[in-house]
């Protein structure tokens, strides 16, 4: 998979309807992951799904989808332009998983990426990806079942991303790292804000979470990685790479910058480029690990 | 979560009342807050009201809004906002066409040079109808229980519509698709709030969307010429679960 | 142990000098913990070891401590004035804890507490408190051993925070949570910030994990809280409390509010109660939580 | 981390040197920064200047301002700060009073008002000497190399000090606590740097309080009325690891 900037949309944000997809794509993102798609159609949890806390956002949307039957038409009205939309699923077991992997790639979908770290729905998420043997039985399964790139989307939730890290070795990439599991409780209403209680923190307040995991599996691993967590600048975007990340996504930081970030981030990145003297971007991944 | 003590309750439909409540924010005409029911749902409300003391105007549609409805004052509502682009303020005549709970979101924008074109299902769902000065509004109902019967576009017919400096417009997404067809062989200034389902407000769910454009972030107010690139306006929609649906 | 308020001072922050721990009881904290001691000196890492990420510190101080044999004097002078002094204590083993729980209690500590949570230290803190057995073992020795209560303060870096609070069951008390794994690289540096690389993430950044933790251990278990990680005002005190914290351990925010953050606390969470007409704080510990 | 390229660097002494740099911050004299050598250490140090263009000037003492006074040109400093609490600025006669680099945080208070007293070890080490106005500096020196033999109190023991407005002094801590013994007696107003481990600069850590003051947020300065409830203060502090020390 080629991508024209190290910048792809995060999984979850703005990235249900075809159109929306595309439009980023069209204002700048390299690439877009979809919304997580399961087996069948579900709600999602009643909102509050989002609490804001300052730049940060706790969500609990609670993988409300379509089903995977009624997605090949976002898809495809994403792909009017011709950059890659990575098609992102989420289910309980192997099988699950490669079924919804073949649809995906029967679609059109440029790659796969496996949400194994959702935290907020039992059943699925970081329940699966917590677990080292299914992670290694799902990535296995839908590697042997697609000819697409696939990418494993671990959570920090865990003792020992490195483990997981490893048990997902067959992925061609790792996604590092998913929203960290954390509650909001409003105080006068006294209860949590989320309908859910339980949600993922996202934002600028993970980054320092995201890439240590990121740091931690360049280290002790030789998988490629997609750096992901808290990014709202080119500096956020340089110090993934520097801890081993080859490409990024961003989510959260939209609902400060808006759409205009891909753009925005790009020209920072070059012009960061040139004062350092850089030929290409590639020259930093890893450059800020001690090894 | 912002919160505060509702002041005052007003009823001004069997189904509609206003909630009054002080909030020191700065609040444009046309923007809309996330307005909590703790234990019950989170739901978008226009502001009606954006003075020093601020208010919504809520219709009694489903579990939320009916939670909200009943709150008296004393008790606290929770909301976080502003959010959204509010209508673009100018000098001169206006037109205001509301319809049904979407009259709550034009509400701050009558003043003397206002004209108001109110349509109702029923004679007592028309709002705000007192607020006009007197000769400057015009009512249609569905049901032709008062004013001219018929929609909107019935109470349109006889009305010289580029004599307006601008003309704002918030009601179902039908309603405004149809207005927008009638408006776009007109030369007029115009502006739509658009009302679709919204989970998070700030820009992130994708559930608000049309074409690409959060209705949350670059709406709900958008401009003619914005809406004539939206093919989903008027036609398509997704449902809470992401299902894309008819809009009716 | 008796608290004339909810609000204590965290390990770490601002207590390796008698005088100091000193200085904060007179100006308002209801209690002290002193910095982790270890059985021997230990000078620590070499700064920088700390990072400031806006309000948010990163850290590996690296357990710099004199050890246990030159610590009587520190208790002494902190006991000055009459308020509790909870001695902290870092160990391999739980032969190592206990023999530090009974120096800490024959120089006057009013409690012991057990740090089974420093993430940036090879061989002690979460790499010990992350084994639910060794977890067990140490807690059940040292509460052999003394007579005063001692809590254990407990790490989010695992999969399972219950687990891990389940295990230390016969402590008095649980203080969750310590700071959060991460790392901060400097891209013009090309290097990470923290000579030791990894550090401790602290700060508001943690507070919606540190929540979730006592969220999750007050519905599990019936142990007593002491709640820890991003508290910088009343908001955040009465979130806690509400999660199921009966006090709150307060660190991070002394560098941007100084010393009379407890104080300044104490006196909005009056302000609270008469708002809210509560008669004690204590009414509202748990009130947040969806059972 | 702030980071700056160096653009001048001079050598004061054979082991002195001041390094200059653009960086656009509000720094008052006597406030400091945590200089970052990446790969050796962090320590802190006085800004000697603190107008447009910023300079430190270090002392090479350890390996970490040996890695500082060895960066040319060209090459980055990497920084955070400014921290402390800086001087008071007064009108009026003042005296600065410093020993080895000490001067360094002096330096932004030299100006026509100013006289100093600078203590040395030796002829080679003295530091701003000719930037006072001709007959307002007196040097002592340990060696007597130059100026008069002896410390700090032997400079001022002709000297008129109710004389001044205000005194400076920043120095060693033993240098600094006879000054203050000797300062006590006389009616004078006074502040006094002090020098202590620092580990983390705001507030956090411990290393490098007197008295439950943290010197890098309360100080480095303190007044003489500060000074006097400290009873660490020249006798007691804590080494790296925290063991408790006597100061000499
Ligand atoms: C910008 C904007 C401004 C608005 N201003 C006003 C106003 O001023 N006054 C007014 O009266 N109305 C206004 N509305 C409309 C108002 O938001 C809706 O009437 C309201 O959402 C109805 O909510 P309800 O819970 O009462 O009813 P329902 O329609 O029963 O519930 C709708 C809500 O429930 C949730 N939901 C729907 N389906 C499911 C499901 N399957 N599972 C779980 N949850 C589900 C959704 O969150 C949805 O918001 C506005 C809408 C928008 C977009
Ligand atoms: C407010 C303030 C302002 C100052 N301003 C100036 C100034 O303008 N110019 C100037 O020349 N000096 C100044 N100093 C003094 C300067 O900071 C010290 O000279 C400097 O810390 C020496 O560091 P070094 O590494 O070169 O030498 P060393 O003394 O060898 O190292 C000291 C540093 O090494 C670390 N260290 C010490 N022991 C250990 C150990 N056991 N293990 C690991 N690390 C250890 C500590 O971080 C310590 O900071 C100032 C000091 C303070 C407090
Ligand atoms: C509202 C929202 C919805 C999300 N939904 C998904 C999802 O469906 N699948 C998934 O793998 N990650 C999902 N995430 C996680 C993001 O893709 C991303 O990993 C995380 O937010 C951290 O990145 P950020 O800080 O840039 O947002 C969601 C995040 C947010 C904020
Ligand atoms: C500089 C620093 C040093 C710390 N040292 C210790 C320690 O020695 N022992 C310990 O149990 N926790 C230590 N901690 C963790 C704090 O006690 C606290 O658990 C954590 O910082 C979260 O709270 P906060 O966000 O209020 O700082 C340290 C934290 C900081 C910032
Ligand atoms: S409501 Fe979520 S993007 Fe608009
Ligand atoms: S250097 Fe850490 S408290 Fe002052």
């Amino acid at each position: 998979m080629q991508l024209e900037s190290p910048l792809i949309l995060a999984s979850g944000i703005l990235d249900e309807n075809g159109y929306t997809m595309r439009r980023i794509l069209e204002e700048g993102a390299a690439a877009v992951v979809t919304k997580s798609i399961g087996s069948t159609e579900r709600p999602g949890f009643t909102p509050p799904v989002v609490a804001e806390l300052g730049e940060n956002l706790l969500n609990a949307i609670g993988l409300s989808n379509p089903g995977i039957e009624h997605f090949a038409d976002e898809i495809s009205i994403a792909k009017g332009i011709r950059k890659p939309v990575i098609g992102s699923i989420f289910g309980a077991s192997a099988e699950e998983f490669s079924t919804l992997a073949s649809k995906m790639e029967s679609y059109g979908a440029d790659a796969i990426e496996l949400n194994l770290s959702c935290p907020h729905v039992k059943g699925f998420g970081s329940e699966v990806g917590s677990d080292p043997d299914l992670v290694e039985e799902i990535v296995t399964e839908v590697k042997a079942k697609v000819s697409v790139p696939v990418f494993a989307k671990l959570t920090p939730n865990v003792t020992d991303i490195v483990k997981i890290a490893k048990a997902a070795e067959k992925a061609d990439a790792l996604v590092l790292i998913n929203t960290v599991k954390a509650i909001h409780i409003d105080i006068y209403a006294r209860r949590p804000t989320l309908s859910n209680a339980y949600g993922g923190l996202s934002g600028p307040a993970i980054k320092p979470i995201g890439v240590r995991a990121v740091y931690d599996v360049y280290r002790e691993t030789s998988k490629e990685i997609i750096g992901c967590g808290g990014i709202s600048n080119f500096e956020d975007v340089i110090e993934y790479m520097m801890a081993g990340a080859r490409a990024v996504e961003v989510g959260t930081a939209l609902k400060t910058a808006g759409r205009a970030i891909f753009d925005n981030i790009k020209t920072d990145i070059i012009r960061f480029m040139e004062a350092e003297g850089l030929d290409g971007i590639q020259e930093i991944i890893g450059a800020g690990v001690k090894r | 979560m912002i919160h505060a003590d509702i002041i005052r309750k007003e009823k001004l439909s069997p189904t509609v009342s206003t909630l009054y409540f002080h909030w020191d924010a700065d609040v444009k005409p046309g923007q809309f807050v996330m307005v909590w029911a703790p234990g019950t749902g989170e739901i978008p409300m226009s502001l009606s009201h954006i003075g020093k003391e601020k208010a919504f105007t809520v219709k009694n549609y489903g579990p939320t809004s009916d939670m909200l409805i009943k709150l008296e004052p004393g008790q606290k509502v929770y909301f976080r906002g502003p959010y959204g682009r509010p209508f673009s303020v100018v000098k001169g005549k206006t037109l205001l066409i509301g319809g049904g709970s979407g009259m709550a979101s034009l509400h701050p924008l009558i003043n003397r040079n206002a004209f108001g074109l109110i349509a109702a299902r029923t004679r007592e769902e028309i709002l705000f109808m007192n607020e006009f000065e007197s000769g400057k509004v015009r009512v249609t109902t569905d049901d032709g229980s008062f004013g001219i019967k018929g929609n909107v576009l019935a109470g349109l017919k006889d009305l010289d519509v580029d004599a307006f400096d601008m003309i704002y417009a918030c009601g179902p997404e039908i309603m405004l698709y149809n207005l927008y067809k009638y408006l776009k062989e007109k030369k007029v200034n115009a502006e739509l709030s658009l009302e679709r389902l919204m989970k998070c407000g700030v820009g992130v769910c994708d559930s608000c969307s049309i074409n690409g454009f959060q209705l949350c972030r670059d709406g709900p107010t958008f401009t003619m010429d914005q809406l004539q690139y939206m093919n989903e306006f008027g036609t398509e929609k997704l449902t809470f679960s992401g299902t894309r649906v008819n809009v009716h």
